[in-house]
């Protein structure tokens, strides 16, 4: 027995919605008028929520933020393809993917502005927080994977979030392998936006390809246009009931943009070409979703004037609403340390007080 | 009651646990089939199943990451470290998330999870098998970190850290896991996370030490004892993290002499914090320094020379006569 | 001499060196085509190319690790830690390879690389981006942590971190990076790591700090100063470890006060190692506690509240006035 | 455009003697008699020391050691495919690769009775120390590799190896991927010998071999019969050539099995079948390197004979100058903290020799 091939393996790419927003009729995903729609609302609202804060930020009115134009087909389908009971563990760059799982954008201002307290997803306990230590929070993924079959909740599901960067790190290895041997029901998405801060995809990895990954760890790996909502719905609805039915994790790799600065502290000029970026304009995932919607007949600019002017109000009650907000005690991150009330802890917060307040009365602060 | 070793007090401690609690469950490398390199998860696996003592891949980050997960989703994971020297990997995984998540989340997460670690020398290990390293973890907030020194409060530690509503790192001192035996007192625990152990009431000076050096240190104690009758107040620190000030404090200005012995290196070390507490709050009652009986800042030597190295009963011996003497 | 900011000190050290020694690359995240997310390599791709300046792949834990293989082979990188934030995933490499290497070989191999990484709040960023974790790195013999706290020693330090035959963590104050402007005197060097810099001599109390609590310290000095004339000894700490334990010692002999000024968590902090030595060297020449001026034992907050948190001119003001009149 | 295959992987696995010392001869590789009977003989002292190791461990005359025998073929090949001056990047189960590479018998006695003197290779200076920390000696080969290259020595290659426990590790994972966009000269070849202590194949990892996981990084990965020293001598040559080339990294897989425990500390019995080692038996990388070099004419018994008199003897002489060494000075700890004199350090060797001056003095130690 000589030298013999003994395993193969192809990478497959999903392309439903072309850039004029014709659809392969044959891979047209089974999607509701209304889940159509609401997708389109919620990329629209993701698309205007950023653009203000970026003027906020500009204006300084926001701390550094990370923007997100051009990505939105690739974070929000997905949400569509869970139920609220499933888990949705996000990196920072997926605004509309939070305010699809219920986030506020009152505490998304909030965050972005200092405060711990915009973390709480009120309408949801089942969305963490953003994670800033790239790929650390995809072994949390796992976790909460396997926890939910421990707890025989037997059709929960995870998504996770992650960027091409993020990829390079130990803890996207060692959590993808974790998952494949637990079964884990996990879906791993890779948000391939082509550049980390300045990193371009070919100095992060050789592989053509961050699918290709998966045959790494014996799980299922895909590449979809992240810039076609319904290739990337299509595609983790797949992985979803993949999960579901205890066939274990998946890996998919959406390929999209980031249009604009990494945050608003980067400086993009310094590393690529405007060229570059107008190439990617013309594969604007919301312009062709719209163009699918309109060929469709369910949607027109009458439409598309009242999702905007609501987006809109929607925008300005919560920006309203995060700048007349009274701040939050001084002393809470004492609260949080523990569980417990630790003396140490407490000792430490009396002497905070006892400062402030004769600060107050010192007229300082 | 019988006698058992701290390996025992903990693998019961193990046992009843998840016998009685079924959000419980064991994770690491080898603590499935083989029951842990050094046999504290021993049997756990023929009792409660793969689902509830999972063997992992090694990947040191991944399974504190996984805990993490699991503690957020309302499970009580008890990770090992097969080593402490293999704890770094996971560095980020608790300053980064487990320590922070209850803060970061105002609440909404929280991760009760204990990571045990067999830690310090004394065994003949090879490289990374014998260090002392409780500060990295105890200069972390939102992260609890204790430490047993023998049979009677390992168990009943190791109960109430997986009963404890946030990130443990509990550091077992591998040198005492079989050295000697005691009686565990189920019915009536008195060992809290946060709380030292006065170990014996005294007036003329204050030796504090923990893990496994306690037993040297009451080695040395009885030494000096017989040879000058003094009075010492004993205290086994217990927790290194959040730290029992009061106690330590009390007993300092009570006696005006102190010696700590830790295992650890010197610089940086956990004594230096207690002397630091001293000199906060009874800076004006002492007689001497407070004397530390310390490893060298050296890299931990093989074990050809670890003997020499470690504090030693007769170097504590000398720091207390020293002290008693100044 | 123009006076420049401590972005262009540093930036310029590195152009020299690497002008002058081949052996010097840098390498990190974004430190090439992009200069570093702060600048401080700006430039150097342009003038070293891509073989002497890499962009790296975002892996803490390989940046440090091929860094390690390439000092053994002779080399002298630098390397980039975006933030000190995420360099606890190469914790590890540092604890378990860089500063062991030299012991577990007998020295047949050493590992001359540098470590930068911008440290400490105020800057108003997100998590993660704020805190002071020094004693990690103190705690681990084998490593030097060196902290510049101004333009004029900043440059001269990277310079004597780079030729060092050691691994040498440098934190460099983010705060500091832009916000004041010195000499540098590149001529007539005084900087050298392991010593303190006693920036002035007086004879009432010793008054200590690092990095960029430097600056606030110095304010709350001359404050002092403006109203009682009393004459501190100001020490700029710049090498954390190895401690210049003697010009701390002398120092406080001669006062028989001393405040020390951190930004990093209270416990198990940089301070409690300084009262440490002070209480093994010159505790009967105290005339007052050591007085800590540092930050809460908590998660260090977001933006929103850090100013709250972190030691202000004003506390270190009060503890010296405290510190005078105890 | 639908869903379409944008790539296609293999994985070929090499075989080339038969576990009855049958050899391929389209694929046997070209060795000179010389080379082919250095190599049996290495891989014979190898399984020699590793067994006197033991039993002086047993005995109480030396630490905890990891044993090899069975892996001989997998560790001993690849080093007949250096040069000296390339690098070689051990874990600590490569007993028999390191006395190839100029390490003395003595040395290895020493490190593992406590001795950190033990670890220098005084014949060659690009051969790190054993390396315990799972996979953390990855990353170092790419960067020995990376200077290699930055400093002009166009044909230096580094040899890296490790278990298949370690894939596991984030470690492992940066390593391939940082030599894979670095295009740094490294063969990394795995030591797969089914279990990482108790921990078998299957539960470190689902994919079903570890050779595929080069796909994840874009670089060429074969497995090999890791019981056949000439599969694992030529996969190794023909990675070395490309490696000298410039044309990267590989990944080898070699197939073996550790027939004793992990280490003395370790009883394999609670976790494998004697039935599951039994059948390895027959694979032995020994016998059948044997056979081959037997069938070609160029071994007999009297060979064999006399090289196990003489690996015994050499054996002998290194523990007798062990056994017999003066200990070495107790504070040398203190020299190798740093490279420059440092006063916290000498202040600390002052008190620590003063100590032990008073011991000697009291007739303690
Ligand atoms: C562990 C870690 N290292 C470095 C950083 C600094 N950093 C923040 S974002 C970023 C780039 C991430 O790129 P990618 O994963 O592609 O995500 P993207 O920002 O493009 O969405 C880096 C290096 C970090 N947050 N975490
Ligand atoms: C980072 C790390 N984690 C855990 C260990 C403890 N440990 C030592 S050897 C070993 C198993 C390694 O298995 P493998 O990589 O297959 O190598 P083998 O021992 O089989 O040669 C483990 C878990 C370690 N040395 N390093
Ligand atoms: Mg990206
Ligand atoms: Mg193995």
């Amino acid at each position: 027995m000589p030298l013999k091939t003994i395993d193969d393996f192809s990478i497959k790419q999903l392309h439903i919605l072309d850039e004029n927003g014709k659809v392969d009729p044959d891979l047209e995903p089974d999607l509701s008028e209304d889940d159509l729609k609401k997708l389109f609302q919620a990329m629209t609202l993701s698309r205007m929520a950023d653009a203000r804060m970026l003027n906020l930020q500009r204006q300084g009115r926001l701390g550094t933020i990370p923007v997100n134009k051009g990505q939105e087909a690739a974070f929000c389908a997905p949400i569509l393809a869970l139920k609220e009971t499933d888990w949705f563990v996000g990196s920072y760059r997926e605004l509309g993917a939070r305010l699809m799982r219920g986030e506020t954008l009152e505490n998304s201002l909030l965050l972005f502005n200092g405060w711990e307290e915009g973390s709480v997803n009120e309408n949801n306990d089942r969305t963490l927080p953003i994670s800033i230590v790239l790929a650390s929070q995809l072994p949390h993924a796992v976790g909460l994977a396997y926890a939910s079959r421990y707890k025989e909740e037997k059709d929960t599901v995870v998504l996770a979030m992650f960027g091409d960067g993020a990829t390079s790190e130990g803890d996207f290895h060692e959590a993808l392998n974790f998952a494949a041997v637990l079964n884990a029901p996990v879906i791993f998405l890779c948000q391939n936006n082509q550049y980390a801060i300045s990193t371009p995809l070919k100095i992060q990895t050789k592989s053509r390809t961050i699918a290709q990954k998966a045959i790494a760890y014996g799980i299922p790996g895909i590449q979809v246009d992240g810039n076609d909502a319904l290739s990337v719905y299509q595609a983790v609805k797949e992985a979803v009931d993949r999960a579901r039915a205890d066939e274990g994790p998946t890996l998919i790799e959406a390929v999209t943009f980031r249009m604009l600065m990494h945050t608003t502290a980067d400086d993009p000029t310094r590393y690529r070409s405007d060229d570059e970026v107008t190439a990617w304009e013309a594969k604007d995932p919301l312009v062709r979703f719209k163009a699918y919607l309109m060929k469709k007949g369910i949607w027109d600019e009458d439409l598309q004037k009242q999702l905007e002017k609501d987006c809109k109000a929607q925008i300005d009650a919560a920006v309203q609403a995060f700048e007349s907000r009274e701040p939050f005690a001084p002393d809470v991150p004492f609260d949080h340390v523990f569980g417990t009330k630790e003396d140490v802890i407490e000792a430490q917060r009396a002497r905070f007080l006892a400062r402030l307040g004769k600060e107050k009365e010192h007229g300082q602060n | 009651m019988a006698k058992i070793n701290m390996v025992t007090s903990l693998n019961t401690a193990l046992h009843d646990i998840m016998a009685s609690d079924d959000t419980v469950l064991v994770m690491g490398e080898d603590v499935g089939v083989n029951g842990g390199v050094f046999r504290v998860t021993d049997g756990l696996y023929e009792k409660f199943g793969r689902k509830r003592v999972l063997d992992t891949p090694i990947a040191e980050s991944a399974i504190l990451g996984a805990a993490i997960g699991m503690a957020m989703a309302g499970l009580k994971p008890v990770v090992e470290m097969q080593f402490s020297g293999f704890s770094y990997l996971m560095m980020h995984q608790l300053e980064g998330n487990a320590s922070r998540m209850r803060t970061r989340s105002r609440g909404q997460f929280t991760v009760p999870l204990v990571v045990r670690m067999p830690y310090g020398g004394g065994v003949r290990a090879l490289e990374h098998h014998s260090e002392s390293k409780e500060v990295y973890w105890a200069h972390t907030p939102g992260v609890k970190v204790v430490i047993p020194s023998s049979p009677a409060n390992a168990g009943p530690l190791l109960t109430a850290a997986i009963q404890d509503p946030d990130p443990v790192v509990f550091m077992e001192p591998k040198r005492s896991y079989r050295s000697f035996k005691e009686t565990v007192d189920k019915e009536k625990n008195t060992f809290a996370i946060g709380k030292a152990h006065v170990k014996e009431t005294g007036k003329d000076i204050t030796i504090i030490s923990w893990g496994a050096m306690m037993r040297d240190t009451i080695k040395a104690v009885e030494a000096v004892k017989s040879k000058t009758g003094f009075q010492p107040e004993i205290i086994d620190l217990l927790t290194i993290s959040p730290m029992d000030v009061d106690t330590i404090v009390a007993s300092v200005k009570k006696t005006g002499r102190c010696v700590v012995v830790q295992e650890a290196q010197q610089s940086f070390g956990p004594a230096s914090e207690i002397i630091a507490v001293i000199n906060d709050q009874a800076l004006m009652y002492l007689e001497a320094p407070v004397r530390r009986v310390t490893m060298y800042d050296v890299v931990m030597p093989l074990f050809a020379r670890e003997q020499l190295y470690m504090p030693k009963v007769s170097d504590i011996d000398q720091a207390i006569t020293e002290t008693l003497n100044f």
